[in-house]
């Protein structure tokens, strides 16, 4: 993906947990889910944000996982946890009563207010294809003090001008509606060109660094809107030696994720 | 109770049914039996529709599916849903998509006997232009700005069956859960029926001793099924782990109808019942998923001296 | 965190207090270091307004209760509490009545950050009238009967700060409580600044082993405060029970406004702190509420293997 | 009271619990308070309703208590007990959800439809005596199949034409107001005099029983209302020798209630 030195023996899934962790910076609390964004959290657990604490969607706060879990119910985040409540407390009380900093989440579309759709490719009514949903992506982006996204893939057809469905709305959307989410929506989308970012309702997501190698062309190409770039863009700093290691030897020593 | 009696009593032709339990103690066994007697036209209501509704999709038992996320978890597709959905093949199936806090909320209705109920979700989503259950009041109080206030309500869902799995309950039905205990209580107390199937059914005097692991009391339970391995390929907690394996294979045999049919003729159809079903994967296989011991530490209820 | 640190840093003039635990756990020596602290114009959030709060009525520092049961248990009156509802004496007391359910579904409310919540009572009371926070809703969906449906609501509660007493909880806030645990997690969601105060702290791994028996986890929690038996007269499950003699003797004391005072003089001014209280009630008082084991028998949450 | 030879050593609370316990006969779940409910329940348990199970405004199901309680919270009867439940569970799921089938209540006042006064007595704003209020009442009423009172004195200030002020109403005024509360309300009012009933909706408390020895003027005259009577007024069946022994050896044997 990209020829610099220091990251040629990366994997895309090692940089994006590495550029994601980094992001985690003194939060206290982040609702993610399994794979990238758990990798995330417990490398920025281990480096930026060593108070962080992750919730599981299963109802899982406080895990001390003797493996790495392979979902976000994985039998051994609940053994050692510090608490595990049942699905109306963990959204009802800790995600809608706003108690999450930072909720990760992934999409098959997203548009440049963050909005997101996870239901379907084509219409709604017989789509070309179906997508799992929302699970609590709604919720999550409804709640949540701010929005990571993650997208492994970043060309014209995920961010697009216009989604085929917006099943998680942001909260520019719902404030048309007349409602009023709590959280500010999307603030992130990290993807393996370089890093997206938008600091609040009413804003578009605006390029703000890319990946050594990267160009800003090249990003605006694989937009599928007339991507906003920031004055300066940054150029994302390179997993460092220690994240690496970090990441590789203790928070995902038997590769279930880091492939 | 046998699973047969309870799925011959309690699941009609036509019947809304809810099979809960996220990720944790999914209640597979009684999908199969439900498989098994050919129920037909039934309302699946699930959180997470994963490989057992995908199984009972591609058995014909289910004509419409209430749901808020439809996939074999991280693992792939679920490819009986996905032809169902995307191409009617065999047949439609009619799909009501609301998201997990939707569900939950719907139960917490239903559980509560209530006409609605509020959520701070769907705000400038599409889910309302396709689900017309995702409404809107106006709040009698004034907002935080001093006027009015909106808010999405989700109309009760009262199953005329739910079914769950859980670690053990006594014989009168007082079923005890731990780990991820998700939304079975609500999704029981919403049911005008309510099966529970247990790993294991205990002394009233294990239950007895330690009331707050009784997750659903007696009084809401209308037929105990002692089925262990019930959940199998998902995990019950202490008892023994996921089946990832199965869960990554999925997505292959669902993929091609004629290998998911094979599937079930051989795994369902083909056995008895469950316990023909665990006797086939062999002890090898459960020695596989077997877990240590990681025990709980008592605490004292207290007991009035004198 | 010493309850002295605890009152003064999360309770101020003129704030919300919300002090739960429904017979089991209530926090007193919290409602005591109020008194000690002289705290004026709070408004107490309590389902059932009891001893606790008849005390701090009677040392000044309340000027609105919002309650759905103003009474000692079934042990006898609230001298205080008549005085001002009855007679304003010495100061009049604003009071929002509701009943048990209305209170939980305002915590139900203030926990989940919605406008108001729907509960199935007050159709035809008279509180209503009295109480301009029972409004109705139309629901957006057909009644039973296909005729619009009505429901009462109640606005939430956010206290400025909920203060409850626990069996134990780790260091950093993980709080478990078993027997009755009441409207405790409601009551704590709904505050912006939560105080738990425990029989005592415990090692982390005494959670850890047990993590479906925490109640309220540590991200809803500001401060830890270690304060044994500082439930009494009321009870801690396993700990000590009630004093069921004190609570027979409150009528009497709290009849005559001198007698009150001359209570809270030697047994809350007079002391110190909680410790100074316990210590002055004497050992031979507290063996006579001494405890027996009854044990919970544990659970295996497993291990994995390999 | 009565001056019956066979219920000479009986107390009003024994008749009244008695007789409250065999209106249980085939109820499967009893909402109770402590005192003459828990009595009752517990002797119904032993008598003509083996299944029954009581549940308590605290949170506890299916208790199983080592010594009599003293309060609905009685540590003993968590110790124990088949399930305790939070307050939202109960109060939600349980109560409003339908299970009850008959609540026990008290009241300082009742009129001919059931509607309760918990209050107050003397104006709501300034009372001249201030009652403990609902606690769960309102919803016990509303919520479960029918309802029984239990009212130790039965004079005209506390069976009233007018309530002072209605914490508790019954269906009859909750319907006036547009909406349908699941149960009939108050279907028996046990007292120190006699029984009255009443079917349902619509209908006024009726006299049905009178105890031994006690006359039908009696109890109308100490009736606030025109109190209807039936057209065949029983005599109450005094407690047997049998009831008697189990309320006073089994159920209550340090006389905790029974004084």
């Amino acid at each position: 993906m990209t020829d610099s030195t220091t990251t040629t023996d990366v994997t895309s899934s090692e940089l994006l947990a590495v550029v994601a962790s980094r992001e985690l910076a003194a939060r206290r609390t982040v609702f993610a889910g399994i794979g990238l964004p758990t990798l995330a959290a417990s490398l920025a657990h281990l480096t930026v944000a060593p108070q962080l604490e992750i919730v599981y969607e299963s109802g899982v706060c406080g895990a001390h996982p003797s493996h790495l879990p392979e979902t976000i119910a994985d039998a051994v985040l609940i053994t050692g946890a510090e608490a595990v409540l049942s699905m109306p407390a963990l959204f009802g009380y800790v995600l809608q009563g706003g108690h999450i900093d930072v909720g990760f989440l992934g999409a098959a579309q997203i548009d440049k207010w963050g909005n997101l759709n996870t239901s379907v490719i084509g219409d709604w009514d017989a789509p070309k294809v179906r997508l799992p949903g929302s699970g609590g992506a709604v919720e999550v982006m409804a709640n949540s003090r701010e929005v990571f996204v993650v997208m492994r893939r970043h060309d014209p057809r995920s961010f697009t001008e216009e989604l085929d469905f917006c099943t998680t709305p942001g909260p520019d959307r719902a404030r048309e509606e007349g409602l009023r989410p709590l959280g500010t929506g999307v603030t992130r989308v990290i993807t393996e060109l370089g890093i997206l970012a938008r600091a609040g309702v009413g804003e578009e997501l605006t390029l703000v660094a890319v990946h050594p190698g990267v160009t800003v062309d090249q990003v605006r190409a694989n937009t599928g809107w007339d991507l906003a770039v920031a004055d300066t863009v940054e150029t994302v700093r390179p997993p460092s030696p220690d994240e690496l290691r970090l990441l590789r030897e203790d928070v995902d020593p038997d590769r279930v994720y880091l492939r | 109770m046998t699973m047969r009696e309870a799925v011959s009593s309690f699941v009609h032709d036509g019947d809304t049914v809810s099979l809960e339990g996220f990720t944790h103690l999914i209640p597979t066994a009684a999908g199969h039996e439900i498989i098994r007697q050919g129920r037909r036209d039934l309302t699946v209501v699930r959180m997470t529709a994963d490989i057992v509704v995908d199984q009972m999709l591609a058995a014909g038992c289910v004509s419409r599916l209430v749901s808020s996320f439809v996939g074999n978890s991280s693992a792939g597709s679920l490819g009986e849903l996905r032809r169902r959905v995307e191409k009617a093949d065999p047949e439609p199936l009619v799909f009501e998509e609301y998201s997990h806090y939707g569900m939950i909320c719907r139960y917490l209705a239903g559980a509560q006997r209530l006409p609605f109920y509020p959520l701070r979700s769907y705000g400038g989503s599409d889910l309302p232009s396709v689900n017309d259950g995702l409404r809107k009041v106006t709040s009698p109080y004034p907002g935080p700005d001093g006027e009015p206030e909106q808010v999405y309500v989700v109309p009760p869902v009262n199953p005329d069956v739910t079914i769950i799995h859980a670690q053990r309950a006594d014989r009168s039905g007082n079923t005890q859960i731990w780990g991820l205990t998700g939304v079975q209580a609500e999704a029981v107390y919403a049911a005008d029926k309510a099966v529970v199937v247990v790993e294991e059914i205990v002394e009233d005097e294990v239950v007895r001793s330690d009331p707050n692991r009784t997750v659903i009391p007696s009084h809401a339970v209308d037929a105990v099924v002692a089925c262990p391995r019930g959940a199998h390929p998902s995990f019950a907690q202490g008892y023994y782990d996921r089946d990832n394996a199965f869960y990554r294979a999925w997505s292959g045999i669902s993929k091609d109808p004629a290998t998911l049919q094979e599937w079930l003729k051989e795994w369902v159809y083909g056995t008895a019942d469950h316990a023909e079903y665990v006797s086939k994967l062999g002890e090898e296989f459960w020695d596989s998923l077997a877990v240590g011991e990681a025990m709980s530490l008592p605490v004292n209820y207290g007991r009035r001296l004198g």
